[in-house]
């Protein structure tokens, strides 16, 4: 697989304005993003690489809507059909007092599914290796990395990233597995 | 060593007690066996978890099944009134005791309920001893007993009064001894005076049941004197306002003291002991007599016309009772009650009561002998006269002047260690006796289990040392014998034994009244005033006269009036407080001097609404110093007394209030030790703030409107989000009429000891954490039915209530909903049960209980002691620490009651089931039935207008009810006479 | 994409700040050797929680009669400490979710530890419906919906008790997935800064491999308003429920359909005081003026004194009611309240709570670290006597006077509460040691704000702002 | 490889995570003593059910008398065995040694009795009355047959198959509470009345 993947062409920059700008300038010159790197999310950065809106959403409503379902038919089998005991009075059926648990179900089986989602489409688990393409990318630096494919033009990139005050400019290897630091002092 | 409880994680502990029934069923008579075996069974079991032994029996006992509960008849000897029992006796061993219904009553009082704990106390003595509490052989004792018997010798007891038993006295004389017989709280005046009006020494039989109009001078009846709860029955059924009855008799109290009698009085006056004469000379003369003038009183002579007056129009069915010590007094008495024409009617001299034969007289002449030197042996039988005596410490100094002491007792107590051998007595429970409370009304008393421990029948102990054949004989054949020659007439022994007793009650004319012999009851109501503090000594209602200090349940039964527990008192009234300068709590020295003795007793401080000013009244009973670790006022015996308290001579439980007790008014005074402790209160309020719990009217207005008095300002509103529950078969309630409730608390004790409920002790008591299951809740009330705003300095004489609180069994049953693991659910009886072993502690249902009615486990409560383990029923767990636990309404007693129905092939029958609380009540207070049941009488009693539910507002929908409390309140001038038609007396003698 | 923001707003940071100096600043806290009065702390509060840990192991080998609670007074100090840590449990989400929908950008430096004092403080209240249950070793099994050999024995869903189990255990859940979540950035920074193996392993594997990707920013941030979308509506519910436990009961006092909103608005008020008081030490402690400002205290000022009016506008509207309702009982329960044996601990209630934030209306006093740190103390003083009023004034006397009581708490129930709070410090001393304890991640991304635009090489001073 | 690394970790934390929930049962009640399907305890005399009550054909309750009478089905009082096996001495060599331990055992009511072993140990907590069961019920079977009386092999299994005495079912409250409703539910069927408690939890916990 490595082998058949283009080299990549990183700049570096210091402001999260100049990723910004050379982020819209490279996708207007119609490259292909590999990936863009920042310390912290950056707002508008998603949308000028051109990613759309996570479907994480769906994930959140569909576990929710199962965690209720799970509360109300749970609550409705052990109340009113396993044994429907005569509990103060109250029907076996009692639906007001099963809100709260249909709540806090929704809410928590929505929550955890999220959480697992985001794990899952991040790719991200523990154990797992970072890749960092540049040190300090989890501090104070940003990284654009573009795939070297048949639409990438170095001279026009270099020229992007150089507008915009990229502190470096390099390229990796197809094998970049190997090239970029791992994670690890800056 | 455990007891098995509910929990599970504990199942691996032994199984002795719980599954005993296995290894049990050689009958009642071979019990050391079986808890030697069962011993060693929880010895084995304990090693290996989950193996469980079983030895069955070598021989099967015929017609005994292990698990089933057998019934014997026997005999009460927890006070003088010798009540009928039912001994419930499982596997061989009684595990509760009952009323048995009979002619002198039924019903038992919590003190006759709780001997099962003295049987089972290990604290008694386990075989004769010598002075030095060294085990002694039988023989020894014997020995030396048999050469000090003889002539001159003494034997002073309590009330003997068996036909057997008196006969065994007179052989005793025959050989030359002299019997003396006393009882420590006396009714000897009341003998006396009818020895000199009537000439015939005897207490009379009185029958309350007769009575419309009762007035009682300070005598008891109700809670103590001579036989309550044969009174409570008598007098309750004069109450009863229910299925169409619509007239009830007068209660009128005159005392010194807020009694139970005095709580439960239509009327009441307070008036000091010392003025009681006067009252009585006074009333004597409205009701023809010409004594001359009283003394200084505070009865308003309006007053006592209208009490004249109500007796005359009574007539022949008015009372006058008294609890005096002057035979002046009880002569007055005597006359009023002549001139009433009651003899015949509402007291009976011919067959007079025989529950206190003591005399004092022959007692001052034996305490003179003694002194003299000239009693060389003296017997203690049944007695503690070192405690006992007002001069119980005269009586200790002349014990030493007696050649030979000899004890004949269950324990080692303040005199029978002071003797020179004790010879170890058999529980009552473990012994053959007889009994003749009232002349020709034979009762007789079996054992209930084999002997614990190495004892022996007190008669056979006299018979061997008198050299008597029938020693070497058990003593059931003596009396067998016995019976046969003079009870019996024919009758089968075996059908005696199974009824317990044999009725040959026969009544003649009644003696005539001799007037010479008022002669010098002028005196009597001119007694000198006794000046700040009058002490009043009564006898309490649980331990009595002390001999039931070593009973736990009794110390945790509370005084029906203060609620407090584990300690006598000295009660005064809040005014009278203020004027000593005391509070609540403080431990105060109560001196007095008594014909030139100096007595004293150390007690807390409690105020008592209602007691007549310029007095203290203190209980007998307490401060006992050798009835066992129980005296330092725990429930646990390793924990031992308040070090500060003893150095300061006041034990945990109280002082001994007997030195008090003089023959005439005793004039106090009372020092304060600076010493302040917690008083152990079951309920700490007084008042209901005006709330509808304990609904009552007046007698006039209830004939008007049956309603009053139970008309709710906010009628309850039945609003459901849910349609009701239907419940299909049986759906069992409760009624409590609060007319009958007197407040004795024998239903307290009986579920305590049903439900194996523990004894927790005096602090955590203190902490309010009591567990009985079923509580009397009183409250005081002002005296013209409006709210008692708890300012009891205000409300010198205030109406008392009683009412019975247990679980409500509510339909929409608060508790139930909150409980997160459904420990607490509805059955389809409509009963609210609990499965302990379900509980995990969250208390949420307590909390959320608007009757309070529920009791947690806050720790593993004392089930270590395996003799006393042995009282435990089996059809109940004991619960484990951290589990809730109330009221199941007996829920064993409704399964067997339904599992003997079904056996028999019919429906259950109302009537047939009994809680424990209903069965033991003497006044028949609390009715159990079933709802759906048409027939029922609580079915039917939900139709009476008096009928109610607790905080029926808050639409918990109890299936436990009330009726309207009616008090008979003073009646007008013009109305004194009530619906008093003949035929009354029979009406109620129907009942 | 604009982040044009108005030059007129104050800065949320101070001090010339880049964004390695927020990295550094906040990483040497946890990077260095601890300081002295850090293991004075740790040692200090961990001894404490041992305390709380005996005492727990005594009730619980005794039983429960070591408390001082009876047949009438159930719940005492137990339920109290609950009640009062869930409340101050309520801050920490708040802050992190609620502000940060409203877009509440104030919040980013002081969330973290907002939501670690959440968790820790959830934990705390966690313990003591289970330390207060007679038999905790089968309770806590048993609340839960499992098959079992008891056939169809199950729980019973209609006891706020029960819902309360689930109302808290999915708060704790949550949030502390919530904080995990937010952590997950910033300890990728920390990884990348490590040196020591066992460092890089345990953040490593705690960051999963975090590379700052924007793709994952993508589904990050999406998923961070999800969750903040679940927690607003979750804090609410959570003392909602908690109030259930009460206003569903037939105890007068209890029985009152204001608690849910009563108890929310108190729970804030509790809550925002808890924070106050962590973050005024954290502040002067760990030297962090420049991120929490005086106008984050300003703020925080502001929501004490409408959440304090709110809840005395309820203790207000109870009387009211009680009065209005014509209910002898609810009537009395009010009255009792006030006048009654434990009137003292409802005037200590009424003066933290109401009386003493009413010096925050003056700004100066506001802007006063001094003012508010005491003010703050009183605040939690007076909501866990505002708890202790609910409990036991209700309880204590109630329907049948036969039964009412005094409820004497013993010193181990006293004890055991100073011992959570031991338990509770001394989890916030290992967080901040552990755990970079603010969002550094989030605040680089609003270090922007307020500061003049065009100079990128250096996010120079600007002179017009002042420092406050 | 990654993508292979974070299901396995998914596995993992589910593999943990199941145990602990199965847990909950066991932990919750594994000491309970009535669980012990096929306790089979060595007695002191290895008595034989299939011998007397399968092979000779001796009813249950002609040694547990209690059964019909009363609360416990009991161990019959060794005078019950006696009054055979004074004349019946065995023929087998195990036969006659056991024999030969309960005459030492009774000892013409001298001796010191036999500790048998419990086989059915009910928790402490739970009531029940074999009498209510074995006089007082109705019992219909699957196929709608009534029998007045619930055979004793309903739950301690067919002792006529069984050497020592051995315990068949787990005497759990799902097992009581499933037979009680199952029979109610045959009985409304049957049109006859249904008695066995279900929603009465004081019917065995008291």
């Amino acid at each position: 697989m490595a082998d058949q993947r283009p080299d990549l062409f990183l700049g570096v920059f210091r402001e999260q304005d100049h990723t910004l700008e050379a982020t819209k300038a490279c996708r207007e010159a119609g490259f292909t993003f590999y990936d863009v790197f920042a310390p912290y999310a950056v707002h508008g950065l998603d949308r000028a690489m051109g990613l759309p809106f996570s479907k994480i959403t769906w994930v959140t409503f569909l576990c929710g809507a199962m965690g209720c379902i799970i509360a109300i038919s749970g609550m409705t089998y052990v109340s009113a059909w396993d044994w429907p005991l005569n509990i103060g009075g109250k029907a076996p059926f009692p639906f007001p007092a099963f809100v709260p648990v249909m709540f806090e179900l929704t809410v928590l089986i929505g929550g955890l599914c999220t959480m697992l989602g985001l794990f899952a489409m991040c790719r991200i688990f523990p154990g797992k290796k970072a890749r960092l393409f540049h040190p300090r990318v989890t501090d104070d630096r940003f990284v654009i990395a573009i795939e070297m494919d048949e639409d990438f033009d170095e001279s026009k990139c270099r020229e992007i990233f150089a507008q915009h005050h990229a502190e470096e400019v390099k390229q990796v290897g197809p094998d970049y597995e190997a090239a970029v630091a791992e994670g690890g002092a800056a | 060593m455990e007891i098995r409880t509910n929990d599970a994680e504990l199942n691996d502990m032994p199984p002795e007690l719980r599954r005993e029934v296995e290894l049990v069923s050689k009958g009642r008579r071979d019990f050391m066996k079986v808890t030697g075996m069962a011993a060693m069974g929880a010895v084995i079991a304990g090693c290996t978890a989950n193996t469980r032994e079983v030895k069955p029996l070598l021989n099967k006992v015929e017609g005994v099944t292990p698990g089933v509960s057998y019934y014997y008849a026997s005999t009460c000897q927890g006070c003088s009134a010798n009540c009928g029992t039912l001994m419930k006796v499982r596997d061989g061993r009684p595990i509760k005791l009952e009323g048995n219904e009979s002619p002198m009553g039924g019903g038992l009082c919590g003190v006759g309920q709780a001997q099962l704990w003295t049987l089972y106390n290990p604290d008694r003595l386990h075989h004769p001893v010598n002075k030095a509490g060294e085990k002694v052989e039988w023989s020894a004792l014997d020995a030396a007993a048999k050469s000090a018997v003889g002539a001159g010798a003494v034997l002073l007891t309590g009330t003997i009064n068996g036909a057997c038993g008196r006969e065994i006295i007179e052989r005793f004389k025959a050989k030359g001894g002299r019997h003396v017989a006393y009882d420590a709280v006396s009714c000897y005046a009341i003998a006396k005076a009818h020895g000199e009006t009537h000439g015939k020494a005897v207490i009379p039989r009185y029958r309350f049941n007769e009575a419309t109009v009762v007035v009682s001078f300070g005598a008891d009846f109700l809670g103590t004197w001579l036989s309550p709860v044969e009174h409570a029955r008598d007098w309750a059924t004069q109450r009863d306002l229910k299925f169409g009855r619509k007239a009830m008799s007068r209660l009128l109290v005159l005392e010194a003291r807020m009694s139970l009698t005095g709580a439960n009085a239509d009327e009441r006056f307070r008036i000091k002991d010392s003025e009681r004469g006067a009252v009585l000379l006074e009333l004597a003369n409205r009701l023809g007599g010409d004594f001359g003038a009283p003394g200084k009183h505070s009865v308003d002579a309006a007053a006592l016309d209208k009490i004249a007056a109500e007796l005359k129009a009574a007539g022949r069915r008015g009372l006058v009772v008294s609890g005096s010590r002057d035979t002046r007094e009880q002569k007055l008495v005597n006359f009023i009650n002549h001139k009433l024409g009651a003899y015949g009617t509402t007291l009976d001299a011919t067959t007079p009561s025989q529950q206190k034969l003591g005399n004092d007289d022959e007692l001052a002449k034996l305490l003179k002998d003694m002194e003299a030197g000239t009693v060389k042996t003296l017997i203690v039988w049944g007695v503690n006269p070192v405690y006992d005596l007002p001069d119980g410490a005269k009586f200790k100094e002349l014990l030493g002047k007696v050649a030979n002491t000899i004890a004949i007792g269950p324990r080692a107590d303040e005199t029978a260690s002071e003797c020179a051998w004790i010879a170890a007595e058999d529980d009552p429970l473990e012994s053959w006796n007889d009994f003749e409370p009232v002349k020709g009304f034979h009762s007789l008393a079996q054992p209930g289990v084999r002997r614990l421990w190495d004892t022996r029948n007190g008669f056979t102990s006299l018979l061997k040392w008198l050299g008597d054949p029938d020693g070497n004989k058990e003593y059931r054949d003596v009396l067998k014998t016995a019976w046969e020659a003079g009870v019996l007439r024919g009758q089968a022994w075996g059908s005696a034994v199974e009824t317990g007793y044999v009725n040959r009650i026969a009544g003649t004319t009644q003696p005539a009244f001799r007037d010479a012999a008022m002669g010098d009851v002028k005196e009597a109501g001119n007694v000198a005033d006794t000046g700040a503090l009058e002490v009043v000594v009564y006898e309490s209602y649980n331990l009595r006269d002390g001999r039931h200090a070593v009973n736990g349940w009794l110390h945790e039964m509370a005084d029906p009036m203060s609620r407090v527990t584990w300690t006598n008192m000295a009660f005064m009234s809040p005014t009278t407080m203020e004027a000593q300068g005391v509070v609540e709590g403080d431990v105060v020295e109560i001196s007095a001097d008594i014909e030139g003795r100096k007595a004293t007793c150390k007690v807390p401080v409690m105020r008592q609404p209602g007691q007549a000013e310029g007095t203290v009244a203190i209980s007998t009973g307490y401060g006992r110093t050798k009835a066992g670790p129980i005296v330092h006022g725990r429930g646990k015996e390793e924990d031992a007394v308040d070090p500060d308290l003893l150095a300061d001579g006041v034990y945990a439980i109280g002082g001994n209030a007997f030195p008090l007790l003089g023959g005439k008014p005793v004039a106090g005074s009372l020092s304060k030790t600076g010493r302040r402790i917690k008083l152990a209160k079951i309920s700490e309020h007084d008042s209901q703030e005006g709330r509808p719990i304990l609904k009552q009217t007046s007698l006039e207005q209830w004939l008007k409107d049956p309603t009053s008095g139970n008309q709710d300002e906010i009628p309850p509103v039945d609003v459901t989000l849910w349609p009701r529950w239907e419940y299909k078969g049986h759906k069992w309630g409760m009624t409590i009429d609060l007319n009958a409730c007197i407040g004795c608390n024998a239903c307290q004790v009986a579920c305590s000891i049903e439900n194996n409920v523990p004894v927790v002790g005096k602090d955590e008591v203190w902490y309010r954490r009591e567990m009985h299951w079923i509580r009397i809740d009183t409250y005081y009330e002002d005296n013209d039915g409006s709210k008692f705003d708890g300012d009891l300095t205000k409300d010198a004489n205030p109406e008392v209530g009683f009412q019975p609180m247990m679980c409500q069994h509510c339909e929409n049953a608060p508790c139930e909903t909150v409980c997160p693991v459904i420990a607490t659910s509805h059955t389809d009886e409509g009963l609210n049960a609990q499965a302990y072993n379900r509980c995990i502690g969250t208390r949420y249902c307590a909390n959320n209980c608007p009757y309070k009615v529920r009791r947690f486990n806050w720790f593993r409560y004392e089930h270590h002691n395996l003799t006393m383990n042995l009282v435990l029923n089996p059809d109940i767990v004991v619960r484990s620490r951290g589990v809730m636990e109330k009221c199941s309404m007996c829920a064993q007693r409704i399964y067997d009651g339904k599992r003997a129905a079904a056996l028999a092939g019919t429906d259950v029958k109302d009537g047939s089931i009994q809680p424990a609380c209903a069965q033991s009540c003497p006044t028949n207070a609390i009715i159990f039935g079933d709802r759906n049941d048409k027939e029922s009488k609580v079915a039917r009693l939900e139709q009476d207008p008096r009928n109610y539910a607790v905080l029926a507002e808050i639409n918990t929908r109890p299936t436990v009810t009330y009726l309207t409390k009616v008090r008979n309140r003073p009646p007008k001038e013009s109305e004194l006479v009530l619906e008093r038609g003949h035929g009354h007396g029979h009406e109620a003698e129907a009942h | 994409m604009g982040h044009v923001y108005s030059a007129l707003r104050k800065p949320l940071v101070h001090g010339d700040k880049t964004l390695h100096d927020v990295t550094q600043d906040v990483c040497s806290s946890i990077e260095g050797k601890p300081s002295q009065l850090w293991w004075l702390g740790f040692f200090g509060s961990g001894a404490v929680m041992l305390m709380f840990v005996a005492l727990v192991a005594y009730e619980l080998y005794e039983g429960i009669g070591v408390w001082g609670l009876n047949k009438t007074v159930g719940w005492g100090f137990d339920i109290t400490n609950f009640v009062f840590w869930v409340g101050i449990g309520h801050a920490g989400t708040l802050i992190s979710a609620v502000l940060f929908l409203f877009r509440q950008k104030w919040r980013t430096s002081i969330n973290r530890s907002a939501e670690a004092m959440t968790l820790f403080a959830v934990v705390c209240a966690g313990l003591f419906p289970l330390i207060h249950m007679g038999r905790l070793w089968i309770g806590f099994l048993w609340v839960a919906p499992y098959p079992n050999l008891r056939g169809p024995l199950w729980v019973n869903f209609r006891s706020p008790l029960l819902w309360d189990v689930f109302a808290i255990s999915t708060y704790l859940t949550i949030s502390a997935v919530f904080w995990y979540i937010g952590l997950i950035p910033d300890l990728a920074t920390v990884r990348d800064r490590a040196k020591h193996w066992g460092r890089k392993l345990f953040y490593g594997v705690l960051s999963q491999g975090w590379n700052g990707s924007v793709r994952n920013w993508n589904h990050y941030e999406t998923a961070y308003m999800i969750f903040a979308g679940l927690a607003t509506p979750l804090v609410f519910s959570v003392h909602t429920i908690v109030s259930f436990d009460f206003a569903t009961s037939v105890i007068p006092g209890w029985h009152t359909t204001i608690f849910p909103p009563y108890f929310v608005a108190g729970a804030i008020f509790s809550g925002f005081g808890m924070v106050l008081t962590l973050l005024l030490i954290a502040r002067k402690s760990m030297r962090l003026e420049n991120y929490i400002t005086l106008d984050h205290l300003e703020n925080m000022g502001k929501v004490i004194i409408l959440t304090g009016s709110l809840v005395g506008l309820a203790y207000g509207t109870e009387f009211f009611i009680a009065w209005y309702s014509g209910s002898m009982y609810e009537g009395f329960a009010f009255i009792n309240r006030a006048t009654g044996p434990f009137a003292w601990s409802y005037w200590i209630m009424v003066s933290c709570n109401v009386l003493s934030p009413q010096v925050l209306w003056f700004k100066k006093l506001r802007r006063s670290p001094m003012v508010l740190f005491i003010m703050s103390i009183f605040v939690n003083i007076g909501m866990w006597f505002e708890r202790f009023v609910i409990i036991v004034t209700s309880l204590h006397r109630d329907y049948l006077p036969s039964s009412w009581s005094y409820y004497h708490p013993t010193w181990i129930e006293v004890a055991t509460l100073i011992g959570s709070f031991g338990l509770f410090f001394w989890l916030f001393f290992i967080f901040v040691r552990v755990m970079p304890a603010i969002a550094f991640g989030e605040v680089k991304g609003v270090m922007d704000m307020g500061k003049s635009h065009g100079d990128h090489k250096a996010h120079g001073a600007n002179p017009e702002v002042s420092h406050g | 490889m990654n993508a292979k690394l974070a299901v396995l970790f998914f596995l993992l934390t589910i593999g943990m995570a199941m145990p602990i929930l199965l847990g909950f049962r066991e932990v919750a009640d594994v000491q309970l003593p009535n669980l012990h399907t096929n306790y089979q305890p060595t007695q002191p005399i290895p008595y034989s059910h299939r011998l007397h009550a399968g092979v000779l054909n001796i009813d249950c309750q002609y040694c547990h008398t209690g059964a019909d009478e009363g609360r416990h089905a009991a161990i019959p009082s060794l005078d019950t065995c006696w009054n055979c096996h004074k004349t019946v001495k065995g023929r087998t060599a195990s036969a006659k040694e056991s024999i030969a331990l309960l005459e030492k055992a009774y000892n013409n009511g001298m001796g010191e009795g036999v500790a048998w072993k419990r086989v059915h140990n009910n928790a402490d907590f739970v009531y029940f009355n074999h009498q209510t069961h074995v006089r007082i019920a109705q019992f219909i079977d699957a196929d709608g047959n009534v029998t007045d009386g619930i055979d004793c092999a309903q739950c301690h299994g067919d002792m006529t198959k069984e050497g020592v005495a051995r315990q068949k079912e787990q005497l759990t409250m799902g097992f009581c509470i499933n037979c009680h409703r199952d029979q109610n539910q045959r009985h409304e069927a049957a049109k006859l009345p249904a008695r066995a408690p279900v929603n009465a939890c004081d019917a065995c916990h008291r």
